[in-house]
Parts: structure tokens; sequence; C-alpha cells
């Protein structure tokens, strides 16, 4: 149980993303919302690969037969970080934009056509 | 000769290096000459389309084929997966044969069609980006590759989505659109992550692998639930289709062309995540997965047809028709689901052969709705290229300037409201007669769904089309010959594959339904080598 | 945007420099210590951003303009891309690593945690690769941001 | 080959070749088109055969008589505007609305396949 | 509290809920139960690929490709801002 606290912060990341992405009205929030969401998925995935009492998986400095924790984790956190960077300049030059139009960032702005 | 065959040899990362050498190489050509910027991009695609085909006939003929990044060394060790590799069977191939015909057109189209803009060197840009994530989603058999793609495919098309940046709905439809495939991609990096945590594999393969020795454990649930319904929200199916009417509806009608294609790729990761990587453990829920597609297919069609007999927009009516089309979809592999993942013994494949008939059936609608939601995209946007006009309520009579053009559409009507003699029907037969002997409820939907949309695009074609000349449309003109050939092409496929549909099922969508069925076919490398 | 005060400017002058440096320390080492193309260039792309928020967008923009960047950009890709390709052309495959175990640049193959930089393959190169594209590409996007930014605040 | 290309597909229970269906459409067309030809000698035109007759009132000009698609079905749509409503009431086109859509097909998902 | 908060907060707790359980069932913090495929990198990644630093050997070398879809991410982040803000008229 004690043990997996760290999972747990990865589930209250997630959550804490998702409550916002759903209740916060201002488009801004709504993209931290994400971010935090993304921490919480990169959290998991670097969580994953960690064994007690392991360094880092490097040799420089390091005896061949040292305990290292997993490489791969590590990896696609930071292909899954970059991705995110991208993702949130991309959504925040559409805000940017959304604001030039509307003059305001409340979600109710972007209305459907179908109403 | 030497250097083709070697490049035949690579053709698997050819695939997915071409287009992307062709994206880096767009903004330099474009300082030179904006008309062989556009010619170069036309090229790319098309050099891209030939080793698109000749793998496929490789494949079709000789089985799947692993291409290991990396390592010509024998990476693939019996325990483990450490490399990234391709694997391309009959159906991955099949997927990619729509994505180039699809990017290949759009690129056509785009050459008149967007001529007017600024940006055009970015345009050109993400749409060979959008090309390659969207093939390499196809073609890859690496989880977390999968992702990667899935995620360049989504930022790429969000920002062509939001490329008229002067018109507001636009750019919230691309913003709308990167929320949305923010989340769910984000989901489907988490339950990779928990498959990971709990097998340290990433490859496809070997993870269906692995489940099907250790069984089907609690997390293994959560992951499938997650893929599932991020996939199936990128995938457009209902409840969560929103989304997709305006992404659709406010993209330059090229990309929506696109567009569709990288929704089919979606729910291409969807069909294997649940008939391959899950397919020794899809029985075991209690809950059949083939039932919650099937549900999410009646709904998907429903919703759409209902929703787009509404609609005033020329393109945002398509696209809810595109959605139920894509329930057709959610419904014939849903049906087929249900029989392949049958915890009862005696229901097989054999005992209900219209299992098969269905997944074909769906298969086959694939390509159907790809080719004829695309036409009709197409249609739509050669119809605002001549009038600057969206709105169903202030267009008419536009067949006396724009004949061509009218023709297109007809046959795009046709095809897709599943009228014979063209293509839609030959799929929509498949669907209607599988689905009736799993419940006949489900094939009357499916039929009333199809009247429902030859209703839409009847009306369509007489409130464009039709009717008297109206006196502000008197100076339109036909559209450019470029935008007419890429029409041209659509519509040629569509006849004949309206003509002759044992060709196209017997030589490419049965190999892709029984590569789909069959997930030791897939797996069959780790355990005999490559 | 106009720039900020003398003392901001004068330090980010000071401080761009190591920053810049450190970042390349980063990259070129990204096969040794932790690191790598990535982090290193978005140390360096932080740096031109200090200086860009220190000086005012516009000031930069009369230096150097997104269009260069671009071109930057693409070069950094299409040596990474170039990089893959030449795997086929030497090792028989994508994405090969066919500098490894030969004498060539970064041949070596380290022994015993020895920190030996000629060693790597082409990974060293496909850092440099990435470095170069990571820090004209996060450095465009905060440019451009930033220039689209304050033209609506003039004309507001 | 040609055996090949014109190979009937068998769809389970039925079948379906087109180009059977196109020689049967062909032959159905020409019996309607004689039918046609019938009728067709007592229609003249420019006689007063061919105006509309609108209850004695004044002729449109012809493209005010264009009917516009907001018109067409306009019976279908009014008997069916509950479920309209209901759907249209789904349609917020708010981006939060969409991710709760996700979150409640999630939970719907995760409540059958995970728990039972 | 309307209807929609209601639902969102309903629906919000039963995935919270099957998060935290899911959670609480992986393999405890720091001994992960399969070690196939990171253990082969650990051993093998110097004499293979010749660099000391594990990740970037995954990151350049066993992944290489992920990282060519990482670059490409962001070449297309940089494309579609620069995309956005262009000057719309010519």
């Amino acid at each position: 149980m004690i043990a997996n606290i760290p999972y747990l912060a990865v589930a209250g990341l997630i959550i804490i993303g998702l409550y916002t992405i759903l209740f916060k009205k201002n488009l801004i929030k709504m993209v931290i919302g994400i971010t935090i969401l993304e921490s919480g998925v990169n959290l998991f995935l670097i969580t994953l690969g960690y064994r007690l009492g392991s360094i880092a998986p490097i040799f420089t400095g390091n005896s061949e037969d040292a305990l290292m924790s997993y490489p791969v984790p590590q990896a696609l956190t930071l292909t899954s970080i970059v991705i995110g960077v991208a993702v949130l300049a991309l959504m925040l030059s559409l805000i940017i934009h959304i604001y030039r139009h509307h003059g305001s960032l409340h979600v109710s702005k972007i209305g459907g056509d179908d109403q | 000769m030497n250097i083709i065959d070697m490049l035949l040899a690579h053709a698997p990362a050819l695939i997915i290096a071409i287009p992307l050498l062709g994206a880096f190489l767009t903004p330099l050509i474009s300082r030179v000459s904006d008309k062989g910027r556009n010619i170069f991009a036309i090229i790319i695609l098309g050099i891209t389309a030939l080793f698109v085909f000749y793998l496929a006939s490789d494949v079709l003929a000789n089985g799947p084929i692993t291409y290991v990044f990396g390592s010509t060394a024998e990476t693939v060790q019996s325990s483990t997966v450490i490399r990234i590799l391709f694997e391309i069977d009959a159906l991955s191939i099949f997927m990619a044969i729509i994505g180039i015909i699809l990017a290949f057109v759009a690129v056509l189209y785009s050459y008149a069609f967007m001529e007017k803009n600024t940006g055009l060197d970015k345009y050109y840009t993400l749409l060979l980006l959008m090309t390659t994530g969207m093939l390499g989603m196809m073609l890859t058999g690496d989880m977390f590759n999968f992702f990667v793609f899935l995620e360049i495919t989504s930022i790429a098309s969000a920002a062509l989505v939001a490329f008229w940046t002067n018109k507001s709905k636009a750019v919230e439809a691309g913003f709308k659109y990167i929320v949305i495939s923010t989340v769910g991609a984000l989901f489907v990096l988490f339950a990779i992550a928990l498959l990971y945590g709990q097998y340290d594999a990433l490859n496809m393969a070997k993870i269906a692998q692995n489940l099907g020795l250790s069984g089907f454990t609690f997390l293994d649930k959560i992951a499938l639930v997650l893929l599932i319904a991020a996939l199936a929200m990128k995938g457009g199916l209902a409840p969560m289709h929103m989304w997709l009417p305006d992404a659709y509806g406010r993209a330059p009608a090229s990309i929506s062309l696109l567009l569709v294609g990288a929704t089919q790729a979606s729910l291409y990761g969807l069909f294997r995540i649940v008939f391959t990587v899950y397919g020794d453990v899809i029985s075991l829920p209690t809950v059949s997965i083939g039932w919650i597609l099937v549900l999410l297919g009646i709904i998907t069609m429903l919703i759409g047809v209902v929703m787009a007999i509404i609609q005033t927009e020329f393109k945002r009516l398509i696209a809810y028709s595109a959605v139920a089309e894509l329930g057709y979809m959610a419904l014939a592999i849903g049906t087929g689901l249900t029989i392949v993942a049958n915890a009862d013994p005696t229901i097989t494949l054999q005992t209900a052969p219209f299992a098969m008939k269905a997944i074909i059936g769906g298969l086959f609608h694939v390509i159907n709705d790809a080719l004829d939601v695309g036409l009709l995209f197409l249609v739509a946007g050669a119809v605002y290229y001549a009038t600057k006009e969206t709105s169903l309520n202030r267009l008419g009579g536009l067949a006396r300037n724009m004949k061509y053009t009218t023709v297109f559409f007809i046959i795009g009507l046709l095809a897709v409201s599943g009228l014979p003699p063209f293509n839609g029907f030959a799929s929509k037969l498949l669907i209607y007669e599988s689905t009736y002997q799993l419940n006949p409820i489900l094939s009357i939907v499916a039929i009333l769904s199809s009247i429902l949309l030859l209703a839409i695009f009847v009306k369509v074609l007489h409130a464009v089309f039709l009717g008297p000349a109206l006196p502000k449309f008197e100076s339109v003109r036909e559209v450019p010959k470029s935008m007419l050939v890429a029409m041209a092409i659509i519509a040629g496929i569509i006849i004949i594959f309206g003509l002759f549909p044992n060709l196209v099922v017997s030589n490419l969508i049965e190999p892709a339904a029984n590569a789909l069925v069959n997930n030791n076919s897939y797996l069959q490398w780790l355990t005999g080598g490559i | 945007m106009k720039g900020m005060s003398t003392i901001v400017k004068t330090i980010a002058n000071i401080s761009f420099p190591i920053i810049t440096i450190y970042g390349l320390y980063i990259i070129a080492h990204g096969h040794l210590t932790p690191g790598g193309g990535f982090q290193g260039g978005a140390i360096v792309a932080s740096g031109l951003a200090l200086i860009a928020v220190a000086h005012g967008s516009s000031w930069i923009e009369s230096k150097i303009k997104e269009h260069d960047l671009s071109l930057f950009e693409s070069l950094g890709a299409l040596a990474f891309i170039g990089l893959a390709f030449f795997g086929i052309i030497f090792g028989g495959v994508f994405f090969s690593n066919f500098l490894v175990d030969t004498s060539m640049l970064f041949g070596n193959i380290p022994v015993g945690g020895a920190a030996d930089i000629n060693t790597g393959g082409t990974l060293p190169l496909m850092n440099f690769a990435v470095g170069l594209k990571v820090i004209v590409g996060l450095f465009a996007i905060v440019l451009v941001m930033a220039l689209a930014t304050h033209k609506k605040e003039d004309s507001s | 080959m040609i055996d090949m290309i014109l190979e009937t597909l068998q769809t389970g229970t039925g079948f379906w070749n087109p180009l059977t269906w196109i020689v049967a459409f062909v032959i159905i067309f020409l019996i309607v088109f004689i039918f046609r030809g019938m009728g067709n000698k007592s229609y003249k035109k420019g006689t007063g055969q061919t105006q509309a007759f609108l209850s004695g009132n004044k002729e449109y000009e012809k493209h005010q008589m264009h009917v516009q698609s907001s018109n067409l079905y306009w019976g279908w749509t009014e008997s069916l505007k509950w479920v309209i409503d209901m759907l249209k009431k789904m349609h917020t086109g708010n981006v939060s609305d969409y991710v709760l859509w996700f979150i409640v097909v999630m939970g719907l998902l995760l409540l059958s396949v995970g728990l039972i | 509290m309307n209807r929609r908060n209601m639902l969102a907060a309903a629906f919000l707790t039963i995935v919270s809920v099957f998060l935290l359980l899911g959670m609480l069932l992986i393999h405890p913090f720091g001994s992960p139960t399969s070690q196939a495929m990171d253990q082969y990198i650990i051993d093998n990644t110097v004499e293979e690929t010749g660099a000391n630093n594990g990740v970037t050997s995954v990151v350049f070398d066993y992944r290489g490709f992920d990282t060519l879809g990482e670059a490409t991410v962001l070449f297309t982040a940089v494309a579609s801002v620069v995309m956005l803000f262009r000057r719309l008229k010519k």
C-alpha cells in the first residue's frame, strides 16, 4: 500500500487534470488542465521504470554491474514531453487567435453551429 | 537496377521517410519557386504511392512483412523485442492504400484550390506531415510508435483545420480538435504505459503474446477500455463524434478529404487493438466488446443521419453523413467481433459464416466511405471555390454552369447512399445481410439510415445543383482542371469498385479480413523468426 | 514589445553566452552524461528567449527573420533524417548505427565506464542535428508568438 | 482473368453482380422510355399546358421559385422536432462538454467491462 | 450545480475510482515484475551502440525511429505556429 504512493500521485494528477478540463471555464485553464493530465501520464511512465536502489542508466563513472533503472521509460517520457511542448505551442497559438476574434477566453464563446 | 532493388527492399521505411523528407524539403524549395513546390509535393506523394503499391503486391503475395529499424542483425530474440519494427500485413497495407490515394488526390486538388492563399509552404509541409503520420499509424507494429504518429497526425491536422485563421469558426474547430485529440492521445499513452508496466514490451505482437500467456488482469481491462474509448473518439463514433463536424466542416476541402483518412487510421488502430493485440483474450470479458462496438455503431448512424438532415452548411452536412458512415464500419466490425470473440466454443467462424462476411463488408465499407465521402467533400470544395458560398440556403441552380461537378456529385450521392450499381451498395449489402443474422433490428436500422442518407443528398442535389438559375451565380464557371482531375480520379475508382466489386473483395479485402481475424498470422514471426 | 531596462539587458547579455555554452555542452556530451539534443537545445533556446524578453521581440526581429529560422530548422531535420538514410547505404537498414565499432569518427566503444567522447557512433551526430533543430524550433515558436501578441497590442 | 473480374460477389445469403443489374436496368429503362414516348405526344409546348397555375396569382420570377434546402422535408423535421431538439441540445459546441462525453463513455465502458 | 456538472462529477468519480483501483493493483513501486526488454538494453547498450548513456542509446538507437517522429512533431508544431501567424494578404 505504502509502496504505491507514487502511483496514487499519478492517479491524483490525472484526476486533477480531468477535473480542470471538465469544470474550468477559461481556455487557458483548460490547457493547464491538459498539461497536468500529461504530467500525470509522464510521471506514470517514469515511475514504471524505477527499481529500488538503482542509479540512472549511465555508465560514465559507474561500474558495469550497478543496479540501473530502466532506460526505455525515460526515453518514452522524453518523447512524450517534447510532444507535449508541441501540442502546448499549438493550443496556445490557437487560443491567441480565439482571443483576437472574440476578445474573451470564456469557453462558452466557442459555440457550436447546431444551436 | 541494383539501386532499385535496394530501395524496394526498404520500401516499408521509405513509405514513411519519403513524405517526411519531402516535408522537410518543402520550406527550402518554397524559397525558389511556388509552382515548383506544388509539383514537388505531388511528385513526392506519387513516389510514395508507387512504393505503397509495390509493397501491397509483395504483402498480398507473400504474407506479412516485418521491417526492423536500426539493425540488420537478429534483433528479435525469441524472448523479447527490443527495437521498433513495422509489421505490415494485408490489413495495414489495405489501409495504407486508402491513405495514399486520399493524400495524392488531396495534394492534386490543392494545386488550384489553395492557389490564392498565403502560407502555402507551411500548408504543403503540414499536408505531407499529416500523410506521414497517417501512413505511420497504419504500418507500425509498435504501440508507442503508434502514439507518436497519432500525435503527428493530430497536430498537423488541427493546424490545417485552422488554416483560414480569419474565420473564427475555423480557429475554434482547430482548437476543439487539438484538445480532443490530445486528451484522447494521452489516454492512449496511459494505456500503453499500463501494458508496458506489466509486460515490459511495446511491440504489439509481443504484448499480444504476453496477454495470451498471462490471462486478463484488471489492468489489462482498464487499458483495453481506455484504448477503445480514446480511439473511438478519434475515430468519430457517437456520442464522441462532435468534434468531427466542426473539424470537417471548417477545414479546407482538401484537408477534409485527408481528415477522413486520419479518422479511419484511428478506427484501424481500434480494430487492431481489439482483434490483434487483445485477440487471445477478447472473449474473456462478460460484456461482449463486439456488442459495445455494435451499439456505438448504431448510435453513430442514427445521430449522424438525423443531424445531417437539419444542417444548412454544405460541408457540415457531409461531415454528419460521414459520421453515419463511420457507424456502418463499427457496426460491421462489431458484428464480426461478437462471433470471433465468443466464449461459447460451439459458435465459431465456421458455424457462423456471416461474421466473416460482416468483417469483409466493414472493411470494404472503409475504403468505400473514404472514396464516397471524400468525393462529396471535393465537390463541396469546388462549389465553394466557384461561388464563395457555403450555406445551402443561398445556393441553387449550379448544374447549368458546373456540369462536371454536378456529375461527380451525383456519382458521390448514389455511392454514399448505397444505391446500385455503385460501390457503396456492395459493401452495404454485405453489412445488411450479415447483421441481419446477428439481430434483424440492426440491419433495419442500417437500411433506414441508408434511406435517410439518400434523402439528405437528394435534398442537397436539389438545393445546390437543380432548380432555376439564380442571377447571382450567373458568372459562375466550372472549376480548374486540376480539381476536376482530382475528382475524376476518385469518381473513376468509385465506378470501377462499383462495377467489379468481386475483384476488389477477393484480391484486397478478403486477405485484409483474414489478417484481422487470425492474429496468429500477425504473431507468427515471433515464434518462427523473421 | 519594447525592451526592458539596461540592467536586465546587461545581465541577459552576460548570462546568454554562459547559458549557450552550457547547452552546447549538454548536447555534445549527450552520449556520455545525462542530457542530449533535446535537453541542450531547450537550454540554448531558453537563453535565446531570455534575450528576446530583455531586448524586446522587435529588436530580435530586426536581427533575424523567422524565415531564416525555418531554413535552419529544415536543415537540422534534414541532417537527422539524412543520418537515418545513410544507415540504409552503410548499415543496410534505416536508422542503422553504422559508425559504431569502426575506426571512424565516434567509432570507439567505451571500456569500463570511461568518459571517452569519441564513442557512440551516429548518436553524437544525431544529437547535434536534433540540437540545432530544437534550438531553432523552440526559438521560432517563442519569437513568432511574441511578435503576434505585440502586434495585437499595437493595433488596439 | 475475365472470369475473375465478372465473378459474382457472394454476400452470405445472397449475391450481387452489378453487370446483371445493369442489363436489367437498361431493359427496364427501355420499357419505361417506350411508355413515356406514348404519353409524350399529348404534351404541347408553348400552350397553357406548361404554365404554372397559382390560383390566379401572378407567376413569380423563375429564380424566386427555387425551393431552399431548409424548406425541404419541413414536415419530417417538424414531426421529429423532439428528437432533433434533444440532439441539438447535445451538440453544445463546448469543448469541455466534448471531453465530458468522452469521460461518460469511458466510465460506462469501465463499469461494464471492468466490473463485470 | 446544474445537471451537466452533476453528470460530470458522477462520471469523473467513476473514472477516478477505477484509476485509483488500477494504481493500487499495479506492481509495487520500485520492483517491476518483468524485465525482458530493459535488462537486455542495460546489458548490451555499450557494446551495441558505443554510448555510455543508456537513455541516449535508447532515444537515438534502439528507438531512434520514435525520435524521428518526435523531431517531426516539433517540426510540425513550429510549422503550425508559423502558419497560424502568417500574413493573410499577399
